[in-house]
């Protein structure tokens, strides 16, 4: 690829590109991917750890909750990760997910024997809805997701509140194999990690290597600009609070499968943890980059955490402090990675000079 | 295109267009042809309405009346997407880049090359890039962030993201300002060829000779209005500079002779890694000194760590025989620097804020009493320099990212004269200004010096250099490689060094 | 889903004839939209229906204490004659009743108790012992009276469950127990998702552990849950405080042997009578009064101000299909 | 947001101030309103209760604003009060006297507000990032001082006069302080030059740099400040409910943020008043308690809530959006100002 651009006059005085042959974005990358192995070495430096501590920790039964215990957190992350590439955030995912999950329940106790696939298609449709109205009220009002979304966390909230009176639907009401969904593994991989891993991996591909994902890291990066490139906009992060949406539907359908008890409280206060596991992931709060296996990997590493302390007998008492002082390490450490990579394009400036 | 042959048909027409903005009439009743096989320039004064109209060829703003017509078909354009699928490739007045993109993903963001599903083809997008970049004879790569190209680097990435079009219709707004000889010869070879290929295309440019060496037809506008359309051949520069200011301009560079007093800035090894190295240099009071160099020689970097914006690794900054801290610019102001930075948008101004707050910041203290701000205390500040520097602006309460690019200049101006520094650094003072305000800004700095101020102009216009510095001193690649004094500076003494081809034994003094 | 038990309740209500006509009676629940508080409170419409009261429920969507604080104040000056509060904090709250108090109000604290100096009366579902010495029960017979137990408890803050905890220590400690061991104590925030987790996070971390006491509804549903579908079911005893309704399938699937609970309806039923009882002046709140109940019958009031409701219902295979709430 | 403002001023569609007058009309509106429609709001009883409940809100909004303002934010205040609720309980268990206690935990929430204040302008990490960490180890730290107990048993003293009310009214004196705090911070942030860099670095940190601003160094002391003003917050709180615990204020950020925001101040920063802010506040305690006192269920002042916050960013848009329409289809034949 030096062939190319040699042919510059001497007098052209712009530093050539490095001589070494090296590609350069694949060294900027490198550094990025170093972003998300060091999550993925906690992780397993985590794993190991509490394994040595207490070898169930990897028994058969464990490793399956682990899985359970990170499915709804990493559909919820990828999500997010759309949404914040675009430089916006959606804080009513825990509130989508407690009228989803619920929705599911009643589903089931108004038509006890509707197929699985219904109340997949049903969840997810109305997330989408909730994603459309916070996405309508971003993209046409032009205001500040944070402001908004913060808005529709207290009122779908308050919508599932008031549609649930008090109500709690058992797993008594729930048909079995919908139960059984939540517990059914393959190949010891549990179902409901199945759905996550398949959003997981059909996001990042859209993200790479599709135009319009491309577009979502160009908003992110400067929406003026984007503006003035004709991309549309409004309809780019409409179309991301939509799926956000659909996906925090998707993870209260699985929501109920896995808890079985229902009621208008699920998954309160869980939009912290999803932002939390976004940025550990890597993911910049302010758009433009970061990718959604990162995010995937922070959640798996928040929830591993939230199953590991017990097993590893840290007091209860100590257990949030240890979550809240690791999401500053990962932090601190993605900020200490960047800054490497900012070294590297000077440094990359001296050798041409 | 049969019609290539035809003058007397545009390619692209805007006929009767009026826009304004709240109060401000940006354009009033303007008609421009834009005909295939010919370069149009468009001159006129800072806020004449040139990128407003402009943002109308690129379907940014809609007109508040007038009509578009592109092969004599109505274009009626909602946004900036119906100007790219109609052929019009735009280039900016401010860069618009994505920095966390890389540079390769820029030029063809939402155009990139695709292979089977529908996928990007990376690789293939990489390549194209690096042909666009030959072509413009830069080397840069296509694979790094846009995220820390100087303002230069930014330009060509959007001249390249222009020519990647193979548009019919191409609007160029100041594509040279903050370019350098080298690249604005190549540009205009580039640009030259697509002409010749049929291409129409609008240029805008403050600097007259560009003007007459690329273009056929010029327009000038003053105040939102068009004042006249003429082959180039027809016009001489002092005529253009009458039809666009209304009036003559004596003179450019008004250089008063000036008797340098004592050191006032002294700058020993001041080195930063990988960006310059052992930079050492004195500036005395009543002295303008140039830092003359090609684009990316670092010397905004300098001028930069001499304020305390950035940090350095070594070395040492002193102002008047006190030695200055680095890395913070508020030491810098508290003995008596100033620095007009080269990016106005994004370090010269705060866009939301109002013009007087911008032009009062840096004198929000010594205007407070009892560490309080009176209401209209700023305006009044503001008012007295803001009329003194002639901006043109609606109300000082406006945010200042309404005023023309040249206006806002002036605002940066504005806020740094009226802190009466002891050392004013100024990185690019009239990129993008117009004549009548360059004289202005000219005069006030010989005058400044007159005073007894100590001058440091960045500056990678030529005639800027050698007409206003007692003293050239030049950098390359990072280095401080020569110091001509002003009878000795010319074209090509200070370009020779520039490019490196110093000869040796001509270092500066230490 | 209590509404069956009413009717017949009516009539017994004669006794409590001299209850004032048109009493303002509000129920402050730890938290509305609850399952279990919803419960209660609908025991308490029901026997304000009976007396002829005026019956409101009001209360926080989050269990916190400065929210009830606030719905004190706001009862206080819409001139309620008896609330029945759950109190989320036995001090935090106080103030407020006080001021309820002083603006004419009886205040009567139900599952959740304050400070017994500013209330007027308690209606405990159980006294603490009464429950400690179940739970230890139920599980002692579940694990053959041998082994490692934990107990999953609600907030850690929780008023009730912590005296609860500390009397099933003691009761530990007589020598029927001798052999039981209680390893630790964990917090599932009346969480279903938290309690599901901590379960979990019990099971992986003591593997030898027979037995888990969850006191609490939200806990002893969800780690029910969890046991049901993983390898521990069978192996791993559970009981707890649980409503018949959610824990069905699990007594039925063989999950769980036994659990125990008071009827929340009844709780919120005595809680109104008791208050009205109050507000009409046919008691003080000393102890050794007397009252009835509508259809519960009579209550004696205990040391201390305290109502107890009666001693937990067990449920079993054999008698859960006879109860519905 | 009236027809007449239409022709008026087309330029200051985002010029700060237009937002806080709307918001000070409604809130009057809601006052009005609520005393004619809701029996008892009237009372001065009921606004010696409000008043109450607004000071824990309104003492954090105060720094808080100024921290949106500069574009960061803080989520870890309602851990800092509950942490400096806890310390305060154990420090008085332990038998330390209550005036040696109150300074301790200001300057210990100081001092949490320091470390994020030096994770954010020290290390450059997003505000949002770190202070969802230090909420969550905050929080946690407050379980580890006192775990799951309470410490009430506070001299009534304290916690009497701690809401007690100035002589002859229901206005808790409290409010005095308060007042004079929102006074003071309305003053450095409208008419110091302090104010103004924090307007400045708000819209750009960069070019506040280039100006000679302290944009690090000012950003720290802000989160200090923050933590400090947090920790009295709950040191207030503790009196009030005379009860120290772990779990004292949790959720309480999202309240503070919402009240910032519905005041008018934009989280991106650069934008927003004082008025405006106190006015938020004041404007959502009054509906909640209005609305309380009405016996509307929670479900519903959940939902209103966020409604409110909702309309308080798609409200100016659109109406500038409708008023740029208008002005656009206006007749150019009128003559505009200016
Ligand atoms: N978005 C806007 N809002 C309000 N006024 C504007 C806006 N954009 C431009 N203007 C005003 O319109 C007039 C024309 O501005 P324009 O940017 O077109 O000037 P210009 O000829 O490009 O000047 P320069 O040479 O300085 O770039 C100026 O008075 C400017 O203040
Ligand atoms: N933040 C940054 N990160 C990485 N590289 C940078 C950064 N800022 C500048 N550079 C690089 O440093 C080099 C020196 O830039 P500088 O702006 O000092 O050059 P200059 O001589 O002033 O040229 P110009 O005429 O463009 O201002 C440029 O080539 C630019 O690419
Ligand atoms: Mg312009
Ligand atoms: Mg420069």
């Amino acid at each position: 690829m030096t062939t190319t651009v040699s042919t510059g006059p001497a007098a052209g005085g712009v530093p050539a590109p490095p001589t070494s042959g090296g590609d350069p974005v694949r060294g900027v990358n490198r550094l990025f991917a170093v972003r998300e192995l060091g999550i993925g070495l906690a992780l397993v430096l985590l794993i190991a750890i509490t394994t040595v501590v207490n070898p169930r920790f990897l028994s058969g039964q464990s490793r399956k909750d682990l899985m359970l215990g990170a499915t709804i957190l990493v559909v919820l992350a990828v999500g997010q990760t759309i949404v914040i590439i675009t430089r916006n955030v959606d804080l009513s995912v825990g509130s989508i997910l407690g009228l989803a999950a619920f929705a599911t329940g009643k589903l089931f106790l108004a038509v006890p024997g509707a197929p699985i696939a219904v109340a997949l298609l049903a969840g997810i449709a109305l997330g989408a809805l909730c994603g459309i109205v916070n996405g309508a009220l971003i993209a046409v009002a032009r205001v500040p997701a944070l402001v908004v979304t913060l808005g529709t966390l207290y009122v779908f909230r308050g919508l599932d509140f008031s549609w649930a009176a008090g109500q709690q639907i058992n797993a008594a009401d729930l048909p079995t194999n919908f139960k059984n969904m939540g517990t059914a593994t393959v190949l010891t991989v549990p179902v409901l990690a199945l759905f996550a891993v398949a959003v997981l991996l059909l996001a990042g591909f859209y993200l790479r290597s599709y135009r319009g994902g491309r577009e979502l890291y160009a908003i992110g990066s400067d929406p003026a600009a984007a503006r003035l490139h004709g991309i549309p906009v409004g309809r780019r992060v409409f179309g991301a609070l939509v799926v956000s949406g659909a996906l925090a539907g998707l993870a209260g359908v699985l929501y109920a499968a896995r808890f079985g008890t229902l009621d208008a409280a699920a998954g309160t206060g869980i939009e912290l943890q999803v932002v939390a596991a976004v940025v550990v992931g890597g993911v910049a709060i302010f758009g433009g980059s970061g990718s959604v296996y990162g995010a995937a990997l922070g959640a798996l590493l928040l929830s591993t955490i939230g199953g590991a302390l017990p097993v590893l007998r840290v007091a209860p008492f100590w257990q949030q402090t240890v979550v809240g002082a690791l999401i500053l390490a990962a932090i601190g450490l993605d900020r200490a990675l960047a800054a490497r990579v900012a070294r590297r394009l000077r440094g990359r400036k001296a050798r041409d000079a | 295109m049969p019609e290539h042959d035809r003058p007397d048909r545009p390619l692209l027409a805007l006929t009767g267009a009026s826009k304004s903005f709240g109060a401000v009439d940006a354009l009033r009743d303007v008609s421009l042809d834009l005909h295939p096989g010919e370069v149009h320039a468009l001159v006129g004064e800072n806020g004449a309405g040139k990128s407003t109209l402009v943002k109308i060829l690129a379907g940014v703003h809609q007109p508040d009346e007038g009509v578009l017509t592109l092969d004599g078909d109505r274009l009626s354009l909602t946004g900036p997407a119906g100007a790219r699928a109609a052929g019009i490739a735009v280039i900016y007045q401010e860069p618009t880049l994505f920095p966390d993109l890389s540079v390769a993903e820029n030029i063809f963001m939402g155009r990139q090359p695709l292979r089977s599903l529908r996928r990007i083809d990376g690789r293939l997008m990489r390549h194209q890039a690096e042909e666009l970049f030959a072509r413009l004879g830069v080397h840069l790569d296509p694979d790094r962030p846009a995220r820390g190209l100087s303002i230069a680097d930014q330009q060509l990435v959007e001249i390249a993201k222009a020519l990647s079009f193979d548009a019919r219709v191409l609007v160029m707004d100041e594509p040279t300002a903050a370019l350098s000889g080298v690249e604005v010869e190549r540009l205009f070879s580039v640009v030259r060829s697509l002409r010749d290929a049929g291409a129409a295309i609008l240029f805008i440019s403050h600097r007259f000779d560009e003007v007459f060496a690329l273009c056929q037809r010029i327009t000038v506008m003053r105040d939102g209005r068009r004042v006249s359309t003429d082959p180039a051949g027809e016009l001489d520069v002092a005529e253009l500079v009458r039809r666009m200011v209304g009036r003559e301009i004596s003179q450019l560079f008004p250089k008063t002779e000036s008797s340098p007093g004592e050191v006032v800035l002294d700058v020993r090894g001041l080195t930063r890694h990988g960006v310059f190295d052992e930079v050492s240099f004195q500036v005395r009071s009543g002295e303008i000194v140039a830092l003359a160099g090609l684009v990316g020689a670092g010397r905004s970097e300098v001028v930069r760590a001499v304020f305390g914006v950035d940090r350095y690794d070594a070395g040492e900054v002193s102002v008047g025989g006190v030695r200055v801290p680095g890395g913070r610019p508020s030491a810098a102001i508290a003995v008596g620097m100033a620095l007009v930075p080269e990016d106005r948008r994004q370090q010269g101004l705060v866009m939301e804020l109002s013009i007087e707050r911008n032009a009062t910041l840096t004198r929000r203290w010594s205007l407070s009493r009892y560490g309080l701000l009176g209401p209209g205390v700023e305006r009044r500040a503001a008012a007295q320099w803001l009329r003194r520097l002639q901006v043109k602006a609606g109300r000082s309460t406006d945010p200042v990212s309404t005023l023309s690019g040249g206006n806002q200049q002036k605002v940066v101006l504005a806020k740094w004269l009226s802190t009466t520094p002891k050392l004013l650094i100024v990185d690019e003072p009239t990129r993008g200004i117009d004549v009548g305000t360059k004289a202005e800004v000219h005069r006030l700095m010989s005058q400044l010096a007159a005073e007894g101020v100590a001058v440091v102009m960045v500056s990678s216009e030529l005639p800027e250099v050698l007409g206003m510095a007692d003293r050239v001193l030049v950098m390359h690649e990072g280095r401080l490689v020569r110091e001509i004094s002003r009878a000795d500076a010319d074209e090509e003494s200070v370009m020779l060094a520039a490019t490196g081809q110093a000869s040796p034994g001509s270092e500066p003094a230490r | 889903s209590d509404e069956g038990d009413t009717p017949s309740g009516g009539s017994n209500a004669a006794a409590g004839g001299a209850i004032r006509a048109g009493l303002k009676v509000a129920f402050l629940p730890k938290q509305v939209n609850n399952p279990y508080f919803t419960v209660s409170d609908n025991g308490g419409k029901a026997a304000v229906a009976e007396f002829k009261g005026e019956y409101k429920e009001v209360g926080p969507s989050e269990a916190s204490a400065s929210s009830q604080v606030s719905y004190l104040n706001t009862l206080t000056q819409q001139g309620s004659d008896v609330i029945a509060v759950s109190a989320n904090d036995p001090n935090a709250i106080c103030g407020a009743v006080n001021q309820a108090r002083q603006g004419g109000a009886k205040v009567v604290t139900f599952d959740s108790d304050t400070n017994k100096d500013c209330r007027d009366l308690f209606v405990n579902q159980v006294t603490g012992q009464g429950i400690a010495e179940n739970q230890i029960k139920l599980i002692s017979d579940a694990i053959g009276g041998e082994g490692k137990i934990a107990v999953l408890s609600a907030t850690a803050n929780a008023t009730n469950q912590n005296a609860w905890i500390e009397l099933m220590r003691t009761e530990l400690k007589k020598p029927a127990y001798a052999k039981i061991e209680l390893v630790t104590v964990v917090y599932g925030n009346d969480d279903d998702q938290k309690s599901f987790q901590e379960t979990q996070g019990l099971l992986a971390s003591y593997p030898d552990l027979k037995g888990i006491v969850s006191p609490t509804t939200v806990g002893v549903a969800a780690a029910a849950r969890y046991l049901s579908t993983s390898q521990y079911k069978g192996k791993v005893a559970l009981t707890g405080l649980g409503t018949p309704n959610q824990m069905r399938e699990f007594v039925t699937d063989g999950t769980v042997r036994s659990f125990a609970l008071w009827n929340p309806a009844d709780l919120g039923y005595l809680a109104a009578y008791a208050g009205a009882a109050l507000a009409s002046g046919m008691i003080s709140g000393k102890e050794g009064e007397t009252f009835t109940a509508g259809k519960l019958g009579e209550y004696t009031i205990q040391a201390d101000g305290v109502i107890v409701l009666g001693p937990p219902t067990v449920f079993d295979a054999a008698n859960i299909g006879q109860f519905d709430f | 947001m009236t027809p007449d403002q239409t022709g008026r001023s087309g330029g200051r569609l985002s010029a700060l101030g237009s937002w806080d007058v709307v918001v000070i009309v409604v809130l009057i509106a809601v006052i009005i309103g609520s005393s004619v429609l809701v029996e008892g709001f009237a009372s001065p009883r009921f606004w010696g209760f409000l008043l109450l409940d607004v000071f824990p809100i309104a003492l954090i909004a105060l720094p808080m604003t100024l921290v949106v303002i500069t574009g960061e934010i803080d989520l870890s205040v309602a851990s800092v009060l509950g942490l400096s609720s806890a310390v305060m309980g154990q420090l008085w268990f332990l038998g330390l006297p209550l005036p040696l206690i109150l300074p301790l935990v200001v300057l210990l929430g100081a001092l949490l507000g320091a470390v994020n204040g030096l994770f954010v302008a020290g290390f450059g990490l997003p505000s949002l990032a770190v202070t969802i960490g230090t909420l969550a180890l905050y929080r946690g730290l407050a379980y580890v001082v006192l775990g799951d107990r309470a410490v009430a048993d506070f001299p009534f003293d304290w916690t009497g006069n701690a809401i007690a009310a100035l002589p002859g009214t229901t206005v808790p004196w409290v409010s005095l302080v308060v007042g004079g705090l929102a006074l003071a911070f309305g003053l450095v942030l409208h008419a110091t030059p302090v104010g103004r860099s924090l307007y400045a670095m708000g819209n750009s940190d960069q070019a506040a740099v280039f100006a000679g601003i302290s944009v690090a160094r000012t950003k720290f002391w802000l989160f200090v400040l923050t933590g400090a003003v947090s920790a009295l917050a709950g040191l207030f709180w503790t009196l009030r409910y005379a009860s120290a615990r772990a779990d004292n204020g949790s959720g309480l950020e999202l309240s503070v943020v919402a009240a910032v925001l519905l005041g008018g101040v934009s989280i991106f920063g650069g934008r927003g008043t004082l008025v405006g802010v106190v006015a938020g506040v004041l404007l959502l305690t009054t509906l909640r308690n209005a609305l309380q006192l009405a016996d509307v269920p929670a479900d519903t002042l959940t939902v209103v809530t966020g409604t409110l916050l909702i309309i308080s960013v798609v409200g100016p848009n659109l109406a500038g959006m409708l008023r740029a329409r208008l002005r656009r289809r206006r007749p150019r034949a009128s003559p505009v100002a200016g």
